[in-house]
């Protein structure tokens, strides 16, 4: 096994973010799908902090960016809670299938 | 220096000073809604009328932000809409109990769509656009006893945090790519390779997801249908206007280097978009969901002006908007209007409006005969120049079938035209005495609609700023 | 094969697998510490890399506040000890596919690609340097980005104060 | 003499209309516009004779010239020679007597006569304007009235009928812009001017792109074949005074500008479809009035029949002489006043009949002397009846189609030729069924025409008999504009 | 308007006024007559008419005694011409009046015919609701058919042919409550108007290879065998027939169609359904010898195509002999006019056919041209009588008749000199025209001749079937009629034509009308009188020995030729041959599938591009599940899709 690199971090985060991706478009609970959601975030952090270190170490902008990042994550996490449990007050369900009268 | 940030980035400081002043009011006094509304009403008048003096050109914060006469205009565009949303949807705003509430996250959300149309470097980009969205995603659950006003901030929540995850795997790659986030910097560095076509598509699929763009349109009609249709308005109007603009810059701009690779795209996707769009459009039975899915074909003629990549391009697309705030904000104040009165919201509802309200009926009329693009409205100007200037290519065939595709729209626009002055209705909508804030607004919109085509200084003076 | 590998792999293999339990699971309450697992693995990663102020926000963001939040809804709208409800068969085929498509188109394009590489002097991520640079108006200053977040929070907040205090009870 | 006062003054009428009262002040309104039109038109025809007289041989007279949108090199570009003049006073003609003829609609007055006077705007702009931009745009502003028109005081499937023909009218104009677009971004350099267009040199590649999207899209507005189904649901859903402006105005708009438009710009265009023209239209001459034939419904007859008379005007425009062009534009001025008449004459009949079944009908000269007389005006005038304008207009086209003498033409010619036959068939029938015979029980108190239909119909008749009987005037007026036009082909 | 006065102002306004006298009472009555001058628009119109004959006598007289002649040729003198429409340079329609003979002959005959019948109307059609409609269409025929006449140019001629056609509709249909009378005026219109494309095409090709419409310098290129024109409408040839030959054909056929000529004769008879005056004007004295006067004013042309010329020898011996063997089966005694009509018409036209142009051999033409000249007096004389009989009897049918000599003796006489004349009994004026018209045929061509001889017996035959069913046969009437004959106003005309019926024959035509101008002299052998004068006289005697008094003769001679009878009787079938073919294949085969094809197919399609777009719109509704899962798999298969696309596809 070689020395881990760029290339492996890589491949964690797509997985990771493909792992998110996956779990959003299956779980049906949408606290979970919001879980789903912090997978794929976390995933662009690990992108962002790795190209900064190896390949751009002259500028911080990986690091602020994910700082920025992890901010966003934790706005919209808190708006997108809300959200749920308003939601969850009305249809008294927090499964995202439920929740489908506007169609077609 | 201090100078500089004072005038380069005034309508945002203005904006800031408008929040904070709400912020304030709302902390320290009680104020009757009418009264709150009316001085809204009029701070948001001066932000738009503000908007047209000491304009200057010029970056910021070691060029992440960055102005100059055209994106003046622009934010003007957007400040004219939200204040064209405060007088159109007074009615419900004054019962609304959140009203402060309210005009706070418009305003921040404003405020992101400005530092996006100024954002000069990926990072103010991405957060300028959560900015942008994240607060119109609660204001979807406003009307919060409503069950489809949440299921609609959820699944707007929801998809827009998927489109920001892509979004962000794309920015992660261009940086990885190309070691800068900064826009002036990015072409130069872009070869085409598959990375960058990767991330290139990723970044875009969240300009498609904004702008409702088939296949990342499905949120719309659901998110409209279900929230207040006065932030159905702002989502359809300023808030496609405002991705509109960053598109042509990103596009015309970062992108240059894979203009042939982006043009293959928009083309494909334009006509996609406008036959999938018509075509929902063409079975809607509820008026906002109609507007929905006729402002996703909108889009699709905006892309066929972005096809354009020249001044004509961006001249036409602004100018489009421009169009397309006054008409589908009167349409759509229309909707709210009677949606608020009588609480009907499907377009067989609207049979016999001319007898009792005729008004109204010949704004909507109007708005609608814009939006199809009837002269002399000024959609029929809006629309033919976004035509012309997708014809510069010479792709006569991408031209055609954006023609022919304002024939479907015809068809659905003159449906509910037929409602309205043509059908009969037993149990009509009654008589609407309109609130005098409204009854401007619709004055406003109509005038515009009317004078913004024939009056051909506004165009040369977009053209002029455009170059 | 040094210590640093090892400690890479053990990572990896922590962030992934209790990434992939964390969607994967049935029981609710499970998913949120796999979950968290997963985030203090990517922690981890982050000391690895030798960014530790990033590792020590992700800790106090995500494992402190975000993780917290997810639990304290999953309380608010869950009974204890249900299992979450299957998704179909054809959903979960299509996901399946979508998700690894994407994943190997992804890494195929990744791999094909050589990345840049700056030779320029690294700027070290020390406190000293994200401190200056956070509240910096001029070139690689983030000021402007930090105000930005500021009145995102600030709307967020708003946000969800109205929406999750709503008054009367529902009508609809 | 300024041409913008043929905008202005439908314009300010329609303003003034909106701005009335009451049912009364409306229509007096609306005829005053109207009349002052009629006046006006006049004054153009005078006024430009005069020029003409005076020994101005510039192509286009009374120009005017207003920079419209630089960026795009649109100009509000106004300018007439004798065709528009023609075309401008058949529009005066019908606006007058579609005004009065309305005189006793109740429903939403004011709209009415709003629309009517906004559908008048349209077809003097797009008569007059020398921009294809602004031609389109009035091309355009002329569909919408006829939708409404159509859907809120038409009877029968009129909202099918009113659907149709917006859709089918718009999409000829999607194409006449995907035209226009081509030839704006073909020619060498990029202008919508149309005098400068046809001075220059467009690459016969775009011509031969153009020339038949062009003409096809302002043919469906003409009843091309086979774009000619909204013809006969739209004019029989219509209003009297919507039919009378639809077949009258609106058609014509189509012939003019393939015309105008696409076989004076793109000539090179029109020689290389012209067999393919001549094909469609002696189509549609003779299929429509076969068609005809079949039809019970008065105004069936009426709409199958414009579709034959107006192929007369495609099949002038595609023989590509000068005398066939000169006989095209006598057929869209003839038949404008024609159909316009028996338009108003079948609204008239239906008024006091209540149907328009030629079945249902029988011996109504007992009853309504007056309305028969104009029926049998309208018809002789219809088969070609000498002294009447059909005939003058027939004839100078198939003097000028015989010009071509090679067999192709010859027998499309004859072809032509044999629809007066069969048209001759299909009037008779209708006036024999109508008119004629033993009258109806129930028809036998109902009155004749009142004063505001006998002023409507005898301003067209005496549009229709100044052209049957003295065609020279109208000969003169339109023949050296078609020599331009026939010159450019002939050099190109 | 370019007056070309050659002959001064008077002549000029003078003929001017002979057709615009006519048209000024149809106008005026048009529009006025029905509330303001109802009850003296007869008197209106007959004075102008009046006034109208008088100047064409004037005419007349001044053409042939005074200044037509030169240097002992009538010349073809153009007092009026102005150019109406101009097409190209040199063709153009012009308006003009061209004197010659046979136009100076036939403003004589329009005008003096349409001012008896106009007379006889006054008491004929006295009380009738639409008199003033009657008189004023009355003045639209009048000035067509001098219009007609005079045309100078061939368009004009076709306009007028036109507006001829239109008021011969308008007056069959004058009795427009009638089904019949509307069915009749239909055909007739429909009918010639068919015809009339054959001259259209032919003036089309006629001006094509002429290069003018004008008949003077059409005639003169199209007959100077050195022209150009000439050679190269000789040249072209169409199916092996030469453009010339195809361009006198086609309009020929126009004139068969008004003269009312086999096959295209079917209209005539029908028409009687008009006013029986009219019927004397229109279809027997004027418009249907239009055709003949059509050939007769080409015939220099005609002359130098001889297949023409034969068709028109042929096409009128058909006709006089088919129409003389219906005739004699006919019991509606306008009808039998009808075919008496058509079959004396058949006669002018194979004269024209037979005849040459220039000197003796023009025979034909002078005898076509005596012909008709003589035939508008009888004709017109024997229908005003039947118009008598049926003013007095209420009923066209034979049957109904009889003995009437004691009821109508001035109807009677002048009932029975017309059956002379035409029957060609010495000396009354068909004789002598007829004559002339079998000797030009004996010298021509002799299968002519004795089909002519035959038909001419025939004439006399039923003639007098008619004459004697109407005045002998039964004596005693099955209803009594309360008027009289009809007064002055009806007796006066029917004695004037009568004297002329008897007259006419006297007048040395050949000194006038001729192929060329030239005085021919007209040769006259008794001895071939002989063999016409004794058919006709046979003729004469049969129909005595069968109809003079009431006996079943005729029923058994008629049972002895069922076969034949009964085809003549029923017209020999052409007219359910003709509703075979517009009903059974034009309106089945043609109209009717083309009604289908637009309704179904054209319109079909329209609607289906509409169906389809909303039936598409349906079927995709799908997409929109309403389940954010679903959407975001499409968002990202959109991704995806794109990337895989613009990565490797379409670079």
């Amino acid at each position: 096994m070689m020395e881990p690199g760029l290339y492996h971090v890589l491949i964690i985060s797509t997985a990771l973010f493909f792992i998110g991706v996956f779990g959003f478009l299956t779980r049906r609970n949408l606290i979970t799908m919001l879980m789903s959601i912090e997978l794929v975030l976390n995933s662009v952090n690990i992108n962002f902090i790795a190209f900064n270190k190896y390949a751009w170490p002259n500028k911080l902008d990986g690091l602020f960016f994910s700082i920025f990042v992890i901010a966003i994550a934790a706005a919209e996490a808190a708006v997108a809670i809300a959200i749920i449990i308003n939601l969850y007050r009305s249809h008294q369900s927090i499964d995202v299938e439920n929740a489908a009268d506007l169609k077609f | 220096m201090l100078n500089d940030f004072l005038l380069l980035m005034k309508s945002e400081l203005v904006l800031a000073f408008i929040l904070f002043l709400l912020l304030i009011i709302k902390v320290a006094a009680e104020v009757k809604n009418e009264r709150l509304l009316a001085l809204i009403q009029i701070l948001l008048l001066g932000n738009f009328i503000y908007g047209f003096f000491f304009i200057q050109n010029g970056s910021l914060f070691g060029g992440m932000y960055t102005t100059n006469g055209l994106i003046a205009f622009q934010k003007s565009i957007l400040s004219l809409g939200i204040y064209l949303i405060s007088l159109l949807f007074s009615d419900w705003l004054k019962k609304s109990e959140h009203l402060i509430e309210f005009f706070i996250l418009l305003l921040s959300a404003v405020m992101g769509m400005f530092f996006l149309i100024s954002s000069e470097s990926l990072l103010m980009f991405y957060l300028s656009l959560e900015l942008a969205t994240i607060p119109v995603a609660a204001m979807a659950n406003f009307d919060l006893h409503k069950k489809i006003s949440s299921e609609a901030s959820m699944k707007m929540i929801l998809s827009s945090a998927l489109s920001s995850g892509v979004l962000l795997f794309g920015i992660s790659l261009i940086y990885g790519a190309t070691g800068t986030l900064n826009f002036s910097a990015i072409p130069a560095l872009l070869d085409g390779t598959g990375v960058q076509i990767l991330a290139f598509i990723f970044l875009f699929t969240a300009f498609a997801f904004k702008l409702s763009i088939v296949p990342f349109h499905l949120w719309t009609a659901d998110v409209y249908e279900g929230s207040p249709i006065a932030v159905t308005s702002f989502l359809s109007v300023i808030s496609k206007g405002s991705i509109a603009f960053i598109l042509l810059t990103t596009l015309y701009k970062v992108f240059a280097p894979m203009h042939g690779l982006w043009y293959n795209m928009v083309m494909l996707l334009s006509i996609i978009t406008m036959i999938v769009g018509n075509l929902f459009a063409l079975r809607q039975q509820n008026i906002k969901r109609f507007l929905a899915f006729s402002s996703i074909a909108q889009v699709g003629f905006i892309l066929v002006g972005i096809s354009s990549n020249s001044i004509l391009g961006t001249a036409s697309v602004v100018y489009f908007v421009l169009v397309y705030v006054f008409s589908n904000l009167a349409a759509f104040g229309v909707a709210g209007v009677i949606s608020q009165h009588s609480g009907k919201e499907r377009i067989e509802d609207y049979r016999g409006l001319y007898q009792t309200n005729p008004f109204i009926s010949w704004v909507l009329a109007l708005a609608l005969f814009s939006l199809a693009g009837i002269p002399p409205t000024a959609g029929f100007f809006g629309k033919l120049f976004l035509i012309t200037a997708g014809a510069f290519k010479g792709n006569y065939f991408f031209i055609t079938v954006a023609a022919l595709n304002m024939i479907i729209s015809l068809y659905y626009y003159l449906r509910v035209i037929r409602a309205v002055f043509m059908d009969s209705n037993e149990q009509p909508i009654g008589k609407i005495n309109l609130d005098i804030s409204t009854k401007l607004g619709m004055i406003i919109c109509g005038a515009g609609i009317v004078l913004l085509g024939l009056l051909s200084w506004v165009y040369d003076y977009i053209t002029a700023l455009s170059i | 094969m040094n210590g640093s590998t090892i400690i890479f792999y053990l990572l990896t293999t922590l962030i992934l697998v209790s990434g992939i339990l964390s969607v994967t699971t049935r029981k609710i309450f499970r998913a949120a510490i796999f979950l968290l697992f997963s985030l203090i693995g990517i922690a981890g990663l982050y000391f690895w890399m030798q960014y530790e102020f990033i590792a020590a926000v992700q800790i106090v963001v995500y494992v402190g506040g975000i993780t917290v939040l997810i639990i304290f809804s999953i309380f608010l709208t869950q009974q204890a000890g249900e299992l979450l409800p299957k998704q179909n068969k054809g959903r979960i085929l299509f996901s399946v596919l979508a998700a690894f498509c994407g994943f190997a188109l992804t890494l195929l394009q990744i791999f094909r690609h050589t990345f840049g590489r700056s030779f320029e002097r690294p700027v070290l991520p020390s406190m000293e340097n994200i401190g200056n640079q956070m509240l910096g108006i001029e070139a690689n200053g983030f000021a402007l980005p930090f105000e930005v977040v500021s009145i995102l929070l600030l709307a967020a907040m708003i946000g969800c104060i109205v929406i999750a205090l709503r008054s009367k009870p529902e009508t609809v | 003499m300024n041409l913008t006062l043929l905008i202005l003054l439908p314009l300010l009428t329609a303003v003034a209309i909106l701005l009335m009262r009451n049912d009364a002040q409306v229509k007096w309104t609306a005829l005053m516009g109207a009349s002052a039109q009629f006046v006006l038109a006049f004054c153009l025809l005078f006024a430009f004779r005069k020029e003409r007289a005076l020994g101005n041989i510039a192509q286009m007279l009374f120009e005017f010239h207003y920079q419209w949108f630089p960026s795009w090199h649109i100009s509000f570009h106004l300018g007439v020679d004798g065709i528009s003049v023609a075309m401008i006073l058949l529009t005066a003609f019908v606006v007058i007597a579609g005004v009065l003829v309305s005189w006793n609609v109740t429903k939403m007055t004011k709209e009415f006569y709003f629309l009517l006077i906004l559908l008048s705007l349209g077809a003097y702009g797009f008569f007059m304007s020398l921009d294809l931009f602004v031609l389109f745009f009035f091309l355009e502003i002329a569909v919408i009235p006829k939708y409404l028109l159509i859907g809120i005081w038409g009877s029968g499937k009129k909202e099918y009928a009113a659907n149709k023909l917006a859709l089918m009218l718009m999409g000829g104009s999607a194409l006449v812009l995907v035209g226009l677009l081509g030839v704006y971004f073909g020619a060498p350099n990029h202008n919508f001017d149309l005098m400068l267009l046809s001075s220059m040199h467009i690459p016969i590649a775009i011509q031969k792109i153009c020339f038949p999207l062009l003409f096809v899209g302002f043919g469906v507005f003409t009843a091309l074949f086979p774009f000619h189904t909204w013809v006969p649901d739209g004019h029989s859903s219509a209003p009297t005074a919507g039919s009378m402006f639809l077949a009258g105005i609106s058609m014509k708009l189509g012939g003019y500008g393939c015309l105008r438009v696409a076989t004076y710009i793109l000539p090179d265009g029109a020689k290389e479809y012209a067999n393919l023209v001549i094909v469609l239209s002696t189509i549609a001459i003779l299929y429509g009035a076969f068609a005809t034939m079949m039809q019970k419904d008065l105004k069936y007859i009426n709409a199958y029949s414009s579709v034959s008379h107006c192929g007369f005007v495609l099949l002038g425009i595609g023989m590509l002489t000068k005398t066939a062009m000169v006989g095209a534009v006598m057929q869209m001025v003839s038949h404008g006043l024609m159909t316009a008449l028996f338009f108003a004459v079948i609204g008239m009949i239906y008024e006091r009949t209540h149907t328009r079944q030629v079945n249902e009908m029988g011996g109504l000269i007992k009853v309504m002397p007056f309305i028969t007389t104009v029926l049998f005006i309208v018809g002789l005038c219809s088969l070609g009846l000498p002294g009447l304008s059909g005939f003058v207009a027939e004839m100078t086209i198939f003097m000028g189609s015989w010009q071509n003498a090679d067999l192709f033409h010859r027998v499309a010619t004859i072809a032509a030729c044999m629809s007066i036959v069969v048209t001759a068939v299909y009037i008779l029938r209708a006036i024999g069924q109508t008119a004629m015979g033993p009258i109806k029980e129930g028809h036998l108190s109902v009155g004749d025409a009142r004063w505001n239909e006998k002023l409507a119909a005898i301003i067209l008749i005496a549009g229709i008999v100044a052209i049957g009987i003295a065609p020279y005037w109208l000969n003169e007026l339109v023949t050296p504009a078609a020599d331009i036009i026939m010159h450019k082909i002939a050099t190109k | 308007m370019l007056g070309v006065f050659s002959f001064g102002i008077d002549l000029g306004w003078a003929l001017l006024m002979i057709p615009l006298l006519p048209l000024l009472g149809f106008l005026v009555l048009g529009l006025f007559g029905r509330k303001q001058i109802k009850q003296s628009s007869g008197i209106f119109a007959t004075s102008l008419v009046l006034v109208s004959a008088f100047l064409s006598f004037h005419t007349a007289y001044g053409y042939f005694f005074k200044y037509g002649k030169l240097e002992g040729v009538y010349q073809k003198i153009i007092p009026i011409q102005f150019t109406w429409l101009q097409f190209s340079p040199g063709v153009s329609i012009d308006m003009g009046i061209l004197l010659d003979p046979i136009s100076v002959m036939m403003l004589v005959v329009v005008t003096l015919i349409s001012l008896m019948v106009h007379i006889y109307s006054l008491a004929y059609l006295k009380g009738e609701e639409r008199f003033p409609t009657y008189y004023s269409f009355l003045g639209l025929f009048t000035f067509s058919m001098l219009g007609l006449v005079v045309a100078s140019n061939i368009f004009q001629m076709y306009i007028f042919w036109e507006l001829v056609g239109v008021s011969s509709f308008l007056l069959i249909g004058y009795y427009y409550d009638r089904p019949s009378a509307v069915a009749a005026c239909k055909k007739a219109f429909i009918v010639t108007r068919f015809a009339d494309l054959g001259f259209l095409i032919g003036i089309l090709i006629l001006s094509f290879y002429a290069g003018t419409l004008d008949f003077n310098t059409l005639i003169l290129k199209l007959t100077t065998t050195s022209t150009p024109e000439f050679l190269s409408a000789t040249a072209a040839s169409f199916m092996g027939i030469s453009a010339l030959t195809w361009a006198l054909v086609l309009v020929f056929i126009g004139g068969a169609g008004k003269s009312a000529l086999f096959p295209l004769h079917v209209w005539l008879p029908d028409a009687m359904e008009g006013p029986t005056p009219v019927s004397a004007l229109i279809h027997a004295a004027t418009m249907v010898v239009a055709g003949v006067f059509l050939v007769a004013r080409l015939f220099p042309v005609f002359s130098m195509s001889a297949p023409a010329l034969e068709l028109v020898a042929f096409v009128g011996i058909i006709s006089a002999l088919f129409a003389a063997l219906i005739a004699c089966t006919q019991t509606d005694i306008k009808r039998v006019l009808a075919y008496s009509t058509m079959s004396q018409i058949g006669f002018m036209m194979f004269a024209l056919g037979v005849s040459g142009s220039g000197g003796e051999n023009g025979l034909g033409f002078t005898a076509a041209m005596f012909h008709l000249f003589t035939h508008a007096l009888f004709k017109a004389l024997l229908f005003l009588g039947a118009g008598a009989v049926i003013h007095f009897i209420h009923s066209n049918e034979m049957k109904d008749m009889g003995g009437l000599r004691k009821y109508l003796p001035i109807t009677h006489i002048t009932f029975l000199i017309a059956c002379l004349a035409i029957s060609g009994v010495p000396p009354f004026a068909g004789f002598f025209s007829k004559e002339e018209i079998l000797l030009a045929a004996y010298q021509h061509n002799a299968t002519i001749y004795w089909i002519a001889l035959i038909t001419s017996g025939l004439t006399a035959f039923y003639m007098f079937r008619l004459y004697f069913s109407i005045f002998w046969n039964k004596e005693s009437l099955a209803h009594e009629s309360a008027h009289g004959e009809g007064g002055f106003a009806m007796m006066l005309p029917l004695v004037l034509l009568s004297v002329g019926a008897a007259a006419a024959g006297f007048i040395p035509f050949g000194d006038f009308v001729s192929s060329d101008g030239k005085p021919l002299e007209s040769v006259f052998h008794w001895q071939f009188s002989i063999a016409p004068i004794a058919l006709g006289l046979a003729g004469i005697f049969t129909a005595m020995w069968l109809y003079k008094k009431q006996n079943n003769r005729s029923d058994t001679i008629a049972h002895s030729l069922s076969g034949l009878y009964k085809l003549a009787f029923h017209k020999f079938y052409v007219d359910e041959l003709y509703l075979f073919i517009t009903k059974k294949i034009i309106f089945n085969l043609v109209g009717r599938p083309a009604a289908w094809f637009d309704k179904n197919v054209v319109n079909g399609l329209v609607n289906a591009t509409g169906n389809s777009t909303l039936f598409i719109s349906e079927k995709i509704k799908g997409f929109q599940s309403g389940k954010v899962q679903q959407y975001a798999i499409y968002f990202l298969a959109g991704v995806i899709g794109l990337a895989i696309l613009f990565i490797y596809v379409w670079k």
